[in-house]
């Protein structure tokens, strides 16, 4: 009786706790939970059968379905050149370091990587205009790239994120990248911090996202990969970043500054 | 604790899923809360004719002790199955619109397709072959 | 401001509707008429009596549940299986704990959901119940030796003919009483002394279609979501 | 004793169609001589014995009831005309075996729906016709498709649920679901406080599956978006499966002020948006809202008359209401668009034999005499007691008429012939009900049905409705006030259900 009573008041506390989580795993989950407490409750209600079924197919069989679906809702849209080694297209599979980085960071992030092939001289357009997410493919090569502030009809905070009192960037890059620093928001601390942190110490490279729409704002990814950012200026419609390294930077003390 | 019934939290549960299932956005969530209503008429079911003390239908009971009513049980196992397929179809048919809109947010979707809708019928006009002397003609 | 309206409209509505069923609260006067129930047992041999009004009286409903059931596995495989699959990244999960704890459960699971079909009409389970555990067996089993093995050594078996014809079988057995003077959708096999496993072999019967039937469909429809999703 | 027959046939049909792949073509074809047959029995003196029985020889009380009633005899010839129009349009297009099954599990289903007396039966087949049409409807898998499709099945299942509460507190009250002890229940003590609360739970959750608003405000979309083979079965026939349930009801709790109201409503909501639509599917899907709206107000006045011709223009409004989309759909074909503006001028593209057939869906729909638009209207407006139906059935027919005005321009020349017409053939089929419709109906309901269609102050009524129809269009172009079409996104789809629950249940509990 008593029990019965307790997983009746459990029943809609549970069911109005996950559904209100701002993340969709965090619901299904707890809407599993809910399910099992329900099969719990035909058991006590005399209907073992119902609870039976209750458990195989809602507890089991249906968030299980619910986890494969909502693994990857979002796309990583990478734009880069073609660089060997790095990034190549070889027999319609990329391949190369900065490919195998990225898939890790898209699959930390819970996306679908996605590698277009543009001219170099073109990726910085297109990431400014917004249709990629990041760029990749030995930009860093190159230091006559320059990043502009975001055009001003986007709210969007550009930040770089560097170990502090890191002044061991090569002069060239100093000029282009100061412009759209945002004081103060180098440190981070966050779990994407340990995913920055293997793209860093793994490779040259440099990348500029722009994390859109609802990938980060109710997707997997809602503490996002730049909380400084976000601290700063919270944007409705997005946010770039620019994740810089230098390339002499030696790798293990760098490390230990990026995770603070 | 009389009213605490199963009818009563079923209820309940009912009105919390149809309240997220227009408050939330997020298609996948109001999926979930569209789960919630359907197992809430499950249990508002099973708990209709029931009563504490009474045994499991399944023969033979404890002898002098009422068995719970075994029909809506057996109704109950339907309605489970339907529920399943209906998640199962509609999550299929929303994994679709993520794959091309990037998006589960309900709003979102809506606005994307009914400007797809408005495009199509511009578009099927301006494709269209001999526009002009059809066009003379109506005049 | 707009929002605050619609979430207050939502939240009145629905304690509204709520609140009309609560208050009219449908006095139970409970139970089951005992005699009736008792009378069921006899006349199908089945003494869960869930089972014997799920799978005698009322028959009819159970064989549209199924094709529900059915619709469901045709329109997941209709909509997800030609889409291109992503199933680069690996199925089998990294961690071996799971791996290892994955290929003891499994047969378990297979057993259990075995048991559950077998025994339905005696004890709780039954055919649907039965074939979701099974299915969730074949889910361990996927994790533990990858996706596409199970899958070959399944469409090996000829399981997808056998996904259409078991409602066909199910259809026909609903049907067969016709040609021994029964009505349609009566019991096929007769009946025998409640309470003994051979004693309601048409449940039985119709219990073994059933599970076999949502087993496989369980699969399918778990392996179209795997593919498309890539991994577990 | 074979009434489970009817739809087992078609299910068994549609999976051998899907087990073995070559047969899907012969499946269809040997499911339409099946049907012929049955209906053949089912209309044949011998039918007395079949005409009700209980699945596997069950007792009432917890077994499932199965009757041939006029209702369920009405439906199954509509059933088997659209079921025959549908294969010869289908049949020179490349058709999947899911498809198939598809299309013969919706035939099955809408089978037992019409035959059944148990109202958890009628649950789980509209569960199965809803999952069925949901699939139908985004066959092509396009966006706006699967959209529609989605937003129909989260608002068909919400309502499934109510239904199915409606069903527990029924069942807790009578303990039997057959309509006959329920009925028993309700005439034994009338006046007991479960009845208002069952009634509504039970006709607000048909409602969204019936096509009345503000209950399914999905309709407009999955009916114009969907195939056009697709569309006619939908709106021709699945659309009466909540109607259906609905003259059940009626027949059992006292719905006949709750059902004018919705009728009003709807038939009005119908009238004025299919007024404004500019695309031909989408106005042919908001008609099927305000022919509802002609159902409902009929099935409210309850007399026998009435109810006869609810019957009689549940089939008449399902021959043209297909004839309508096939062609609506054949013109898309030839033209690339339904846009009325843009099929009126293209219209030298579209084959002679399409427009021939929409004037002649035209004509029955807005009730000219000849057809059968009229012939099904004239008993309902002969029967309809009190100025408030007759005002509403006229409005109605003025409604359509102005509606339907816009396709005038489309029936005028150049008559060119283009191209070969494929479907032809299925015109032929939609259209002979459609003409001779007055031996039909009197075969069917019996003699004194026609009487009120010969009467020439009813045939002058029907006329000058029309006439008005057409001047209010007329004046209807030139305003540009447009209701707007938002109403008929997913959240105002759940907030209309929730209110209309509360409010059915508020008219029954004090009207």
């Amino acid at each position: 009786m008593i029990s019965r009573t307790v997983l009746l008041l459990l029943l809609p506390v549970i069911a109005a706790v996950s559904l209100f989580q701002r993340r969709r795993l965090s619901a299904v989950i707890g809407m599993g939970l809910f399910s099992l407490v329900l099969a719990a409750t035909y058991l006590l209600h005399s209907s073992p059968d119902v609870a039976v079924t209750e458990a195989a197919i809602g507890a089991a069989l249906v968030t299980i379905i619910y986890v494969l679906a909502i693994r990857r809702t979002g796309r990583l849209l990478v734009v880069g050149d073609e660089v060997p080694g790095l990034l190549a297209l070889e027999g319609g599979e990329f391949v190369g370091l900065e490919v195998d980085i990225l898939a890790g960071f898209a699959r930390r992030l819970g996306l679908d990587l996605s590698i277009q092939i543009a001219p170099l001289c073109d990726v910085e357009t297109i990431l400014l205009r917004g249709d990629a997410d990041l760029g990749a493919g030995g930009l860093s090569a190159v230091p006559a790239i320059r990043l502009h502030r975001s055009r001003d009809h986007l709210p969007t905070a550009l930040v770089r994120l560097r170990p502090e009192a890191d002044d061991r960037l090569p002069p060239e890059e100093s000029p282009a990248t100061d412009r759209c620093e945002y004081p103060g928001t180098s440190p981070i601390s966050s779990r994407r911090s340990s995913a920055v942190n293997r793209l860093k110490r793994r490779s040259t490279w440099r990348a500029f996202s722009r994390f859109r729409g609802p990938t980060s704002r109710h997707g997997e990814s809602t503490d996002s990969p730049c909380p400084g950012a976000s601290r700063s200026s919270p944007p409705p419609g997005g946010r770039t970043c620019v994740i810089s390294s230098a390339r002499t930077s030696p790798s293990s003390s760098a490390a230990g500054a990026w995770t603070t | 604790m009389g009213w605490l019934s199963g009818t009563t939290v079923a209820m309940v549960l009912f009105a919390v899923g149809t309240t997220v299932l227009i408050v939330r956005k997020d298609l996948v969530i109001k999926l979930l809360a569209l789960g919630l209503v359907n197992s809430s008429g499950i249990l508002f079911l099973i708990s209709i004719r029931f009563q504490p003390q009474m045994e499991a239908p399944i023969l033979p009971a404890k002898v002098g002790s009422a068995i719970a009513d075994p029909f809506p049980q057996a109704l109950v196992l339907s309605a489970i199955v339907i529920n399943f397929a209906i998640l199962a179809l509609s999550l299929v048919f929303v994994m679709l619109l993520v794959e091309r809109y990037h998006s589960t947010d309900c709003e979102r979707i809506e606005h994307a397709v009914e400007t797809e809708k408005a495009m199509l019928g511009r578009r099927d006009r301006t494709v269209n072959p001999s526009e002009g002397d059809t066009r003379e003609e109506t005049r | 401001m707009r929002r605050i309206v619609r979430t207050t409209l939502a939240v009145a509505l629905s304690l509204a509707a709520c609140g009309i069923v609560i208050f009219n609260h449908p006095i139970a006067e409970g139970g089951s008429r005992s005699n009736d129930t008792i009378q069921l047992a006899t006349e199908t041999g089945a003494t869960n009596l869930v089972s014997a009004i799920y799978l005698g009286a009322r028959l009819y409903d159970t064989l549209f549940e199924v094709l529900v059931f059915t619709v469901a596995v045709i329109g997941v495989r209709f909509y997800l299986l030609r889409r291109p699959s992503s199933a680069r990244a690996a199925p089998i999960p990294e961690s071996h704990v799971l791996q290892a704890s994955a290929q003891i459960l499994y047969p378990l699971t297979l057993i259990l959901g075995l048991y559950l079909a077998l025994f339905g009409h005696l004890s709780p389970g039954g055919g649907f119940s039965g074939g979701v555990v099974a299915a969730s067996g074949l889910l361990l089993c996927v994790m533990s030796i990858g996706v596409e093995t199970v899958y070959r050594r399944l469409s090996g078996a000829g399981i997808e003919r056998l996904e259409w014809a078991l409602p066909m079988v199910i259809v026909v057995v609903c049907v067969l009483p016709v040609l021994f003077g029964r009505p349609i959708l009566s019991s096929l096999l007769p009946v025998g002394r409640a309470g003994r496993f051979f004693g309601s072999s048409s449940i039985l019967l119709l219990n073994v279609l059933i599970g076999l039937k949502v087993l496989i469909g369980s699969w399918m429809v778990l392996y179209a979501f795997i593919r498309h999703r890539g991994e577990i | 004793m074979i009434l489970p027959l009817f739809p087992l046939s078609h299910i068994f049909l549609g999976l051998a169609a899907i087990a073995w792949r070559a047969s899907a073509r012969a499946t269809l074809i040997i499911g339409l001589i099946v049907d012929i047959a049955l209906v053949a029995i089912a209309f044949s003196p011998a039918a007395h014995c079949l005409s009700s029985t209980v699945a596997g020889g069950w007792t009432d009380v917890i077994g499932i009831r199965l009757a041939l009633d006029s209702l369920a005899l009405d439906l199954l010839l509509l059933t088997v005309l659209l079921e025959l129009a549908v294969i010869i349009y289908l049949w020179r297009q490349r058709l999947r075996p899911s498809f198939v099954i598809l299309l013969q599990f919706l035939v099955g289903a809408v089978m037992a729906l019409v035959l059944s007396q148990d109202l958890f039966n009628v649950y789980v087949i509209l569960e199965l016709l809803t999952l069925v049409s949901f699939l139908l409807v985004a066959y092509d898998r396009r966006t706006i498709q699967i959209w529609a499709s989605l937003k129909y099945l989260i608002l068909a299942s919400v309502g499934m649920s109510i239904f199915l509460l409606g069903v527990a507190v029924t069942y807790a009250n009578v303990g039997s679901l057959g309509l006959a002890a329920i009925q028993q229940a309700v005439a034994a003590n009338p006046q007991a406080g479960w009845i208002p609360l069952a009634a509504a739970l039970l006709v607000a959750g048909v409602s969204v599956k019936a096509g009345i608003l503000t209950f399914s405000l999905w309709l407009p979309d999955a009916h114009s978006a969907a195939p056009a083979a697709i569309s006619a079965f939908l709106s021709g026939l699945v659309i009466k499966m909540g109607i259906v349930v609905l003259i059940r009801l009626a027949g059992v709790f006292p719905l006949a002020l709750v059902l004018q109201i919705l009728g009003a409503i709807t038939g009005i909501g119908g009238a004025i948006y299919a007024m404004s639509s500019t695309d031909l599917k989408r106005m042919l899907a908001f008609h099927t809202l305000s022919q509802i709206g002609y159902l409902l107000i009929g099935m409210g006045v309850a007399n026998e008359t009435a109810a006869r011709g609810v019957l009689a223009y549940a089939l008449a409004h399902g021959s043209f209401k297909a004839l309508l989309f096939l062609a609506a759909g054949a013109a898309y074909d030839a033209v690339g668009s339904t846009e009325i503006a843009e099929l009126i001028s293209s219209r030298h593209r579209i084959p002679l034999r399409t427009r021939a057939a929409l004037l002649l869906g035209t004509l029955a729909i807005v009730g000219l005499p000849p057809f059968d638009g009229y012939i099904a209207k004239a008993p309902l407006l002969d029967a309809a007691h009190g100025w408030t139906n007759q005002i509403l059935l006229l409005l109605l027919g003025i409604g359509t008429a102005a509606s339907f005005a816009k396709l005038l321009p489309l029936f005028k020349g150049p008559y060119r012939r283009v191209g070969n017409d494929p479907v032809w053939e299925s015109y032929v089929v939609l259209a002979l009900p459609i003409v001779l419709f007055l031996p039909i109906e009197r075969a069917l309901f019996g003699p004194a049905i026609i009487l009120p269609a010969m009467n020439w102050v009813i045939a002058l009524e029907s006329i000058a409705v029309v006439a008005t129809g057409w001047l209010m269009h007329r004046v209807y172009r030139r305003l540009s006030v447009r209701p707007s079409e938002s109403l008929f996104r997913l959240e105002p789809g759940m907030f209309a259900i929730l209110l209309g629950f509360v409010a059915i249940y508020l008219l029954l509990r004090l009207g």
